[in-house]
Protein backbone atom coordinates (compact mmCIF):
# COMPACT_ATOMS: atom_id res chain seq x y z
CA UNK A 1 0.00 0.00 0.00
CA UNK A 2 1.00 3.40 -1.09
CA UNK A 3 -0.02 6.44 0.90
CA UNK A 4 1.67 9.90 -0.46
CA UNK A 5 0.51 12.65 2.53
CA UNK A 6 0.75 15.90 4.20
CA UNK A 7 -0.30 14.69 7.43
CA UNK A 8 2.07 12.80 10.00
CA UNK A 9 1.41 8.87 10.79
CA UNK A 10 0.85 6.41 13.34
CA UNK A 11 3.20 4.25 13.14
CA UNK A 12 1.75 1.57 15.82
CA UNK A 13 -1.83 2.00 14.31
CA UNK A 14 -0.24 1.38 11.11
CA UNK A 15 2.36 -2.09 11.40
CA UNK A 16 -0.82 -3.33 13.40
CA UNK A 17 -3.06 -3.07 10.87
CA UNK A 18 -0.46 -5.09 8.60
CA UNK A 19 -0.78 -8.22 10.89
CA UNK A 20 -4.32 -7.58 12.14
CA UNK A 21 -6.09 -11.11 11.60
CA UNK A 22 -3.33 -13.00 9.86
CA UNK A 23 -1.52 -14.67 11.68
CA UNK A 24 0.84 -16.15 9.12
CA UNK A 25 2.83 -13.46 9.33
CA UNK A 26 6.35 -14.72 11.48
CA UNK A 27 8.37 -11.11 10.38
CA UNK A 28 7.83 -7.76 10.11
CA UNK A 29 10.18 -5.23 9.31
CA UNK A 30 10.32 -1.53 9.14
CA UNK A 31 12.30 1.45 8.58
CA UNK A 32 11.21 5.36 9.82
CA UNK A 33 13.77 8.42 8.26
CA UNK A 34 13.45 11.47 10.26
CA UNK A 35 14.20 14.79 9.74
CA UNK A 36 17.63 15.60 10.86
CA UNK A 37 18.24 18.84 12.98
CA UNK A 38 22.07 18.94 11.37
CA UNK A 39 23.32 19.12 7.39
CA UNK A 40 26.86 19.76 6.72
CA UNK A 41 27.27 21.25 9.96
CA UNK A 42 24.42 23.61 9.82
CA UNK A 43 21.67 23.63 12.08
CA UNK A 44 18.23 23.26 9.98
CA UNK A 45 15.48 24.72 11.37
CA UNK A 46 12.92 22.95 8.90
CA UNK A 47 13.15 20.67 5.40
CA UNK A 48 10.06 21.19 2.38
CA UNK A 49 9.08 18.48 0.55
CA UNK A 50 8.40 19.21 -2.75
CA UNK A 51 7.29 16.24 -4.96
CA UNK A 52 5.51 15.39 -8.35
CA UNK A 53 2.03 14.59 -7.93
CA UNK A 54 0.77 11.48 -9.96
CA UNK A 55 3.98 10.27 -10.51
CA UNK A 56 5.26 10.04 -7.21
CA UNK A 57 2.34 7.38 -6.53
CA UNK A 58 3.45 5.34 -9.56
CA UNK A 59 7.00 5.06 -8.63
CA UNK A 60 6.35 4.05 -5.21
CA UNK A 61 3.81 1.54 -6.65
CA UNK A 62 6.50 0.47 -8.88
CA UNK A 63 9.16 -0.03 -6.07
CA UNK A 64 6.58 -2.44 -4.12
CA UNK A 65 5.86 -4.10 -7.43
CA UNK A 66 9.70 -4.80 -7.38
CA UNK A 67 9.89 -5.60 -3.82
CA UNK A 68 7.21 -8.09 -4.22
CA UNK A 69 8.30 -9.98 -7.21
CA UNK A 70 11.92 -9.85 -5.43
CA UNK A 71 10.81 -11.32 -1.75
CA UNK A 72 8.16 -13.43 -0.66
CA UNK A 73 6.15 -11.08 1.16
CA UNK A 74 2.30 -10.78 2.58
CA UNK A 75 2.46 -6.95 2.99
CA UNK A 76 3.87 -4.21 2.03
CA UNK A 77 3.37 -0.16 3.26
CA UNK A 78 5.38 3.15 1.99
CA UNK A 79 3.92 6.23 3.56
CA UNK A 80 5.97 9.45 2.51
CA UNK A 81 5.46 12.99 3.52
CA UNK A 82 5.82 15.97 1.67
CA UNK A 83 5.52 19.38 2.81
CA UNK A 84 7.42 21.46 5.60
CA UNK A 85 8.77 19.11 8.01
CA UNK A 86 10.88 20.27 11.33
CA UNK A 87 13.88 18.37 12.96
CA UNK A 88 12.63 15.29 14.69
CA UNK A 89 9.59 14.73 12.36
CA UNK A 90 9.34 11.38 10.70
CA UNK A 91 9.46 11.55 6.85
CA UNK A 92 8.93 8.77 5.40
CA UNK A 93 7.98 4.63 6.73
CA UNK A 94 8.00 1.68 5.01
CA UNK A 95 7.35 -1.74 6.11
CA UNK A 96 6.83 -5.23 5.38
CA UNK A 97 5.88 -8.32 6.14
CA UNK A 98 6.13 -12.26 5.63
CA UNK A 99 6.62 -15.82 7.26
CA UNK A 100 9.94 -15.12 7.96
CA UNK A 101 12.53 -12.39 8.89
CA UNK A 102 15.14 -12.27 6.83
CA UNK A 103 12.14 -11.84 3.60
CA UNK A 104 11.12 -8.65 6.16
CA UNK A 105 14.57 -6.94 6.88
CA UNK A 106 16.05 -7.26 3.60
CA UNK A 107 12.84 -6.53 1.31
CA UNK A 108 12.76 -2.91 3.86
CA UNK A 109 16.22 -2.21 3.49
CA UNK A 110 15.80 -2.36 -0.52
CA UNK A 111 12.58 -0.14 -0.27
CA UNK A 112 14.48 2.46 1.77
CA UNK A 113 17.29 2.40 -0.42
CA UNK A 114 15.46 2.62 -4.12
CA UNK A 115 12.81 5.44 -2.46
CA UNK A 116 15.96 7.27 -2.16
CA UNK A 117 17.01 7.56 -5.37
CA UNK A 118 13.75 6.65 -7.74
CA UNK A 119 11.42 8.32 -5.92
CA UNK A 120 10.42 12.03 -7.03
CA UNK A 121 10.59 13.79 -3.55
CA UNK A 122 13.20 16.83 -3.69
CA UNK A 123 14.46 18.42 -0.33
CA UNK A 124 14.97 22.37 0.71
CA UNK A 125 16.62 22.79 3.94
CA UNK A 126 16.25 25.79 5.59
CA UNK A 127 19.34 27.31 8.41
CA UNK A 128 20.20 30.76 9.85
CA UNK A 129 22.15 31.07 6.40
CA UNK A 130 19.09 30.56 4.29
CA UNK A 131 17.19 27.85 1.99
CA UNK A 132 19.23 25.12 -0.16
CA UNK A 133 18.45 22.07 -1.78
CA UNK A 134 19.85 18.73 -0.53
CA UNK A 135 22.18 17.24 -3.29
CA UNK A 136 21.73 14.12 -4.59
CA UNK A 137 24.23 11.35 -2.75
CA UNK A 138 26.72 9.22 -4.40
CA UNK A 139 26.51 6.85 -1.52
CA UNK A 140 22.61 6.39 -2.40
CA UNK A 141 22.70 5.90 -6.18
CA UNK A 142 25.45 3.18 -4.90
CA UNK A 143 22.98 1.71 -2.43
CA UNK A 144 20.25 1.60 -5.14
CA UNK A 145 22.73 0.10 -7.43
CA UNK A 146 23.11 -3.33 -5.24
CA UNK A 147 19.97 -4.07 -5.66
CA UNK A 148 20.12 -3.47 -9.15
CA UNK A 149 21.01 -7.47 -10.56
CA UNK A 150 17.99 -10.42 -10.75
CA UNK A 151 15.35 -8.88 -11.93
CA UNK A 152 16.83 -5.24 -14.07
CA UNK A 153 19.21 -8.02 -15.55
CA UNK A 154 16.05 -10.08 -16.82
CA UNK A 155 14.34 -6.99 -18.34
CA UNK A 156 17.81 -6.55 -20.22
CA UNK A 157 18.37 -9.82 -21.68
CA UNK A 158 15.08 -10.39 -22.99
CA UNK B 1 2.94 20.78 -24.14
CA UNK B 2 2.40 20.83 -20.42
CA UNK B 3 6.18 21.99 -18.75
CA UNK B 4 6.84 20.77 -15.18
CA UNK B 5 10.18 21.65 -13.35
CA UNK B 6 11.10 20.68 -9.81
CA UNK B 7 13.74 21.67 -7.13
CA UNK B 8 16.59 23.93 -8.17
CA UNK B 9 15.30 23.38 -11.47
CA UNK B 10 12.13 25.05 -11.00
CA UNK B 11 13.27 27.56 -8.35
CA UNK B 12 16.17 28.95 -10.93
CA UNK B 13 13.37 29.07 -14.10
CA UNK B 14 11.19 30.71 -11.58
CA UNK B 15 8.00 28.34 -12.25
CA UNK B 16 6.94 24.67 -11.86
CA UNK B 17 4.74 24.33 -14.68
CA UNK B 18 3.83 26.22 -18.03
CA UNK B 19 2.33 25.40 -20.82
CA UNK B 20 4.38 25.76 -24.07
CA UNK B 21 4.27 25.33 -27.92
CA UNK B 22 7.89 24.17 -29.11
CA UNK B 23 8.24 24.14 -32.92
CA UNK B 24 7.72 21.47 -34.49
CA UNK B 25 11.27 20.35 -35.30
CA UNK B 26 11.94 20.07 -31.24
CA UNK B 27 11.16 16.53 -31.57
CA UNK B 28 13.31 15.17 -28.32
CA UNK B 29 14.18 16.04 -24.94
CA UNK B 30 17.63 17.26 -25.58
CA UNK B 31 16.58 19.60 -28.56
CA UNK B 32 13.55 20.64 -25.86
CA UNK B 33 16.30 21.55 -23.20
CA UNK B 34 18.20 23.52 -25.88
CA UNK B 35 15.24 25.37 -26.60
CA UNK B 36 14.61 25.96 -23.48
CA UNK B 37 17.71 27.64 -22.30
CA UNK B 38 17.14 30.38 -24.98
CA UNK B 39 14.11 31.66 -23.34
CA UNK B 40 16.01 33.01 -20.73
CA UNK B 41 19.04 33.42 -18.09
CA UNK B 42 17.02 31.51 -15.47
CA UNK B 43 16.57 28.57 -17.80
CA UNK B 44 19.97 28.84 -19.47
CA UNK B 45 21.50 28.95 -15.45
CA UNK B 46 18.55 25.70 -14.17
CA UNK B 47 19.69 23.78 -17.40
CA UNK B 48 23.21 24.70 -18.45
CA UNK B 49 24.49 21.16 -17.03
CA UNK B 50 22.65 18.33 -18.63
CA UNK B 51 24.26 15.75 -16.74
CA UNK B 52 22.51 16.39 -13.26
CA UNK B 53 18.42 17.23 -15.13
CA UNK B 54 15.96 14.21 -14.95
CA UNK B 55 13.75 13.75 -16.96
CA UNK B 56 10.21 12.57 -17.23
CA UNK B 57 7.55 12.03 -20.36
CA UNK B 58 4.06 11.40 -19.12
CA UNK B 59 5.42 10.65 -15.83
CA UNK B 60 7.96 7.72 -17.20
CA UNK B 61 11.46 8.47 -16.59
CA UNK B 62 13.37 8.76 -20.32
CA UNK B 63 17.18 9.17 -21.29
CA UNK B 64 17.77 12.48 -22.92
CA UNK B 65 17.38 11.50 -26.73
CA UNK B 66 13.50 9.88 -25.67
CA UNK B 67 11.11 11.43 -28.41
CA UNK B 68 8.46 13.87 -27.50
CA UNK B 69 4.70 14.94 -29.23
CA UNK B 70 3.07 18.09 -28.47
CA UNK B 71 0.67 16.99 -26.23
CA UNK B 72 3.26 15.49 -23.98
CA UNK B 73 3.76 15.83 -19.93
CA UNK B 74 7.03 16.76 -19.92
CA UNK B 75 9.34 16.99 -16.23
CA UNK B 76 12.79 18.63 -15.91
CA UNK B 77 14.06 18.00 -12.32
CA UNK B 78 17.26 17.36 -10.61
CA UNK B 79 18.35 13.75 -9.23
CA UNK B 80 15.85 12.52 -6.72
CA UNK B 81 16.18 12.99 -2.95
CA UNK B 82 13.62 10.62 -1.47
CA UNK B 83 13.51 8.69 1.77
CA UNK C 1 17.41 -1.23 26.45
CA UNK C 2 16.56 -4.37 27.55
CA UNK C 3 13.18 -5.28 28.33
CA UNK C 4 12.14 -9.27 29.23
CA UNK C 5 8.20 -9.04 29.90
CA UNK C 6 5.02 -11.64 30.06
CA UNK C 7 2.74 -8.64 28.81
CA UNK C 8 3.07 -7.03 25.63
CA UNK C 9 3.94 -3.99 24.29
CA UNK C 10 3.02 -0.88 22.53
CA UNK C 11 5.45 -0.91 19.36
CA UNK C 12 4.15 3.19 18.62
CA UNK C 13 5.07 4.03 21.91
CA UNK C 14 8.25 2.47 21.89
CA UNK C 15 9.69 3.25 18.61
CA UNK C 16 8.17 6.93 19.77
CA UNK C 17 10.30 7.28 22.95
CA UNK C 18 13.70 6.13 20.92
CA UNK C 19 13.28 9.45 18.78
CA UNK C 20 11.64 12.18 21.38
CA UNK C 21 13.78 15.21 21.58
CA UNK C 22 16.65 13.73 19.62
CA UNK C 23 16.86 15.69 16.59
CA UNK C 24 19.83 13.89 15.37
CA UNK C 25 18.37 10.47 14.60
CA UNK C 26 17.97 10.41 10.53
CA UNK C 27 16.94 6.65 10.57
CA UNK C 28 15.26 4.10 12.69
CA UNK C 29 15.33 0.87 12.01
CA UNK C 30 12.93 -2.15 13.46
CA UNK C 31 11.92 -5.70 13.55
CA UNK C 32 8.89 -7.23 14.93
CA UNK C 33 8.79 -11.65 15.47
CA UNK C 34 5.39 -12.70 15.69
CA UNK C 35 3.95 -16.39 16.29
CA UNK C 36 2.26 -17.89 13.41
CA UNK C 37 -0.18 -19.97 13.13
CA UNK C 38 1.63 -22.80 11.42
CA UNK C 39 4.17 -25.06 12.41
CA UNK C 40 5.38 -28.36 10.32
CA UNK C 41 2.11 -28.10 8.24
CA UNK C 42 0.46 -28.66 11.66
CA UNK C 43 -2.21 -25.45 13.40
CA UNK C 44 -0.77 -24.02 16.00
CA UNK C 45 -2.96 -23.41 18.87
CA UNK C 46 -0.09 -21.52 21.57
CA UNK C 47 3.06 -21.22 21.82
CA UNK C 48 4.95 -20.99 25.38
CA UNK C 49 8.24 -19.35 25.81
CA UNK C 50 10.48 -20.62 28.68
CA UNK C 51 13.17 -18.78 29.93
CA UNK C 52 16.40 -18.32 31.97
CA UNK C 53 15.47 -15.14 34.13
CA UNK C 54 18.76 -13.38 35.06
CA UNK C 55 21.02 -15.44 31.90
CA UNK C 56 18.31 -13.76 29.91
CA UNK C 57 18.79 -10.42 30.77
CA UNK C 58 23.20 -10.63 30.83
CA UNK C 59 22.92 -12.55 27.27
CA UNK C 60 20.55 -9.29 25.67
CA UNK C 61 22.71 -6.74 27.15
CA UNK C 62 25.56 -8.34 25.48
CA UNK C 63 24.24 -8.17 22.20
CA UNK C 64 22.97 -4.61 22.47
CA UNK C 65 26.74 -3.90 23.61
CA UNK C 66 28.14 -5.65 20.09
CA UNK C 67 26.00 -4.40 18.15
CA UNK C 68 26.99 -0.66 19.76
CA UNK C 69 30.42 -1.67 19.24
CA UNK C 70 29.91 -2.36 15.47
CA UNK C 71 27.28 0.15 13.97
CA UNK C 72 27.81 3.90 15.23
CA UNK C 73 24.10 3.54 16.67
CA UNK C 74 21.97 6.17 19.48
CA UNK C 75 19.60 3.96 20.75
CA UNK C 76 18.88 0.17 20.85
CA UNK C 77 15.98 -1.35 21.86
CA UNK C 78 15.23 -5.43 22.68
CA UNK C 79 12.30 -6.18 23.89
CA UNK C 80 11.40 -9.98 24.31
CA UNK C 81 8.50 -11.82 25.94
CA UNK C 82 7.69 -14.90 27.39
CA UNK C 83 4.84 -16.94 28.73
CA UNK C 84 2.10 -18.17 26.78
CA UNK C 85 1.53 -16.62 23.55
CA UNK C 86 -1.06 -16.92 20.53
CA UNK C 87 -0.94 -16.89 16.76
CA UNK C 88 -0.91 -13.69 15.83
CA UNK C 89 0.84 -12.51 19.37
CA UNK C 90 4.65 -10.40 18.95
CA UNK C 91 7.11 -12.35 20.76
CA UNK C 92 9.84 -9.25 20.15
CA UNK C 93 10.65 -6.11 19.03
CA UNK C 94 13.97 -5.47 17.64
CA UNK C 95 14.84 -1.00 17.09
CA UNK C 96 17.78 1.13 16.67
CA UNK C 97 18.11 4.51 16.03
CA UNK C 98 21.14 6.04 13.85
CA UNK C 99 22.56 9.20 12.18
CA UNK C 100 22.30 7.20 8.79
CA UNK C 101 19.84 4.39 7.62
CA UNK C 102 22.36 1.47 7.07
CA UNK C 103 23.68 1.58 10.76
CA UNK C 104 20.01 1.29 11.62
CA UNK C 105 18.66 -1.45 9.29
CA UNK C 106 22.04 -3.89 9.77
CA UNK C 107 22.18 -3.40 13.47
CA UNK C 108 18.69 -4.52 13.44
CA UNK C 109 19.29 -7.44 11.31
CA UNK C 110 22.15 -8.71 12.91
CA UNK C 111 20.15 -8.33 16.80
CA UNK C 112 17.48 -10.27 15.49
CA UNK C 113 20.04 -13.10 14.15
CA UNK C 114 21.66 -13.41 17.30
CA UNK C 115 18.80 -13.36 19.29
CA UNK C 116 18.10 -16.54 17.93
CA UNK C 117 21.16 -18.51 18.72
CA UNK C 118 22.14 -16.49 21.70
CA UNK C 119 19.26 -16.08 24.41
CA UNK C 120 17.69 -18.21 26.43
CA UNK C 121 15.16 -18.98 25.00
CA UNK C 122 12.87 -21.94 24.29
CA UNK C 123 9.61 -22.55 22.92
CA UNK C 124 6.63 -24.99 23.37
CA UNK C 125 4.33 -25.24 20.38
CA UNK C 126 0.95 -26.45 21.44
CA UNK C 127 -1.22 -27.76 18.09
CA UNK C 128 -3.71 -30.51 18.04
CA UNK C 129 -1.72 -33.18 18.34
CA UNK C 130 0.06 -32.39 21.08
CA UNK C 131 3.02 -30.28 22.56
CA UNK C 132 6.48 -30.21 20.94
CA UNK C 133 9.59 -28.12 22.05
CA UNK C 134 10.80 -26.51 18.69
CA UNK C 135 14.29 -27.41 17.62
CA UNK C 136 16.82 -24.86 16.72
CA UNK C 137 17.57 -24.43 12.40
CA UNK C 138 20.63 -25.02 11.27
CA UNK C 139 19.79 -21.80 9.09
CA UNK C 140 19.85 -19.78 12.29
CA UNK C 141 22.98 -20.70 13.02
CA UNK C 142 23.91 -19.93 9.72
CA UNK C 143 22.56 -16.65 10.09
CA UNK C 144 24.42 -16.03 13.55
CA UNK C 145 27.75 -16.89 12.05
CA UNK C 146 27.44 -14.61 9.38
CA UNK C 147 28.11 -11.79 11.84
CA UNK C 148 30.14 -13.92 13.57
CA UNK C 149 33.74 -12.26 12.04
CA UNK C 150 34.94 -8.65 13.41
CA UNK C 151 34.92 -8.82 17.33
CA UNK C 152 34.53 -12.25 18.08
CA UNK C 153 37.56 -13.17 16.12
CA UNK C 154 39.11 -10.39 17.73
CA UNK C 155 38.38 -11.50 21.37
CA UNK C 156 40.14 -15.05 19.65
CA UNK C 157 43.47 -13.34 18.63
CA UNK C 158 43.90 -11.75 22.39
CA UNK D 1 25.45 -27.06 43.08
CA UNK D 2 21.98 -25.46 41.40
CA UNK D 3 21.21 -27.10 39.03
CA UNK D 4 18.90 -25.98 36.32
CA UNK D 5 17.16 -27.46 33.03
CA UNK D 6 15.29 -25.83 30.57
CA UNK D 7 13.35 -26.75 27.62
CA UNK D 8 13.26 -30.48 26.83
CA UNK D 9 15.86 -31.27 28.38
CA UNK D 10 13.81 -29.93 31.77
CA UNK D 11 10.58 -31.79 30.94
CA UNK D 12 12.89 -35.27 29.71
CA UNK D 13 14.07 -34.75 33.85
CA UNK D 14 10.74 -33.79 35.16
CA UNK D 15 12.31 -30.93 37.36
CA UNK D 16 13.50 -27.77 35.98
CA UNK D 17 15.31 -26.62 39.30
CA UNK D 18 17.44 -28.75 42.40
CA UNK D 19 20.33 -28.78 44.47
CA UNK D 20 22.76 -31.23 44.02
CA UNK D 21 26.18 -32.12 45.79
CA UNK D 22 28.24 -34.02 43.24
CA UNK D 23 31.16 -35.95 44.65
CA UNK D 24 34.44 -34.38 44.85
CA UNK D 25 35.75 -35.68 41.84
CA UNK D 26 32.97 -33.94 39.67
CA UNK D 27 35.16 -31.17 38.69
CA UNK D 28 34.17 -30.64 34.92
CA UNK D 29 30.50 -30.32 32.73
CA UNK D 30 31.31 -33.95 31.09
CA UNK D 31 31.53 -35.50 34.30
CA UNK D 32 28.70 -34.00 35.62
CA UNK D 33 26.68 -34.77 33.38
CA UNK D 34 27.74 -38.20 33.05
CA UNK D 35 27.08 -38.32 36.81
CA UNK D 36 23.71 -37.00 35.96
CA UNK D 37 22.79 -39.67 33.61
CA UNK D 38 23.16 -42.07 36.95
CA UNK D 39 20.49 -40.46 38.81
CA UNK D 40 17.80 -42.26 36.52
CA UNK D 41 16.27 -42.93 33.13
CA UNK D 42 14.73 -39.28 32.64
CA UNK D 43 18.48 -37.83 33.23
CA UNK D 44 19.41 -40.48 31.11
CA UNK D 45 16.85 -39.72 28.15
CA UNK D 46 17.49 -35.83 28.38
CA UNK D 47 21.27 -36.34 28.42
CA UNK D 48 21.93 -39.02 26.15
CA UNK D 49 23.19 -36.94 23.18
CA UNK D 50 25.41 -34.54 24.43
CA UNK D 51 26.09 -32.80 20.82
CA UNK D 52 22.79 -31.07 21.77
CA UNK D 53 23.27 -29.93 24.99
CA UNK D 54 24.20 -26.24 25.82
CA UNK D 55 25.84 -25.61 28.83
CA UNK D 56 25.64 -22.09 30.99
CA UNK D 57 28.02 -22.20 34.32
CA UNK D 58 26.71 -18.88 36.95
CA UNK D 59 25.04 -17.73 33.71
CA UNK D 60 28.01 -17.80 31.13
CA UNK D 61 27.91 -20.49 28.58
CA UNK D 62 30.94 -22.84 28.84
CA UNK D 63 31.92 -25.55 26.87
CA UNK D 64 32.09 -29.31 28.08
CA UNK D 65 35.25 -29.80 29.54
CA UNK D 66 34.62 -26.27 31.60
CA UNK D 67 35.49 -26.97 34.98
CA UNK D 68 32.72 -26.62 38.40
CA UNK D 69 32.75 -26.12 41.93
CA UNK D 70 30.05 -26.82 44.93
CA UNK D 71 28.80 -23.46 44.60
CA UNK D 72 28.11 -23.06 41.24
CA UNK D 73 24.89 -22.70 39.13
CA UNK D 74 24.88 -24.97 36.24
CA UNK D 75 21.95 -24.53 34.03
CA UNK D 76 21.60 -27.33 31.28
CA UNK D 77 19.58 -26.30 27.93
CA UNK D 78 18.93 -27.52 24.47
CA UNK D 79 20.36 -24.99 21.43
CA UNK D 80 18.34 -21.92 22.04
CA UNK D 81 15.76 -20.35 20.09
CA UNK D 82 14.67 -16.84 20.74
CA UNK D 83 13.48 -14.10 18.66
Amino acid sequence: MIKVQEQGFDIGAELAAMTEGNHSVGGQGCFVGLVRDMANEEQISAMTLEHYPGMTEKQLAAIEEEARNRWPLQDVLIIHRYGRLEPGDRIVLVATTSTHREAALESCHFLIDWLKTKAPFWKLEASETGESWVAARDTDDDAAERWAAPSENELEKT
Amino acid sequence: MQLLYFGWIRTRIGTGRETLEPPADITNVKTLVEWLKNRGEGYQEALEDLSVIRVAVNQEMVDLDAAISPGDEVALFPPMTGG
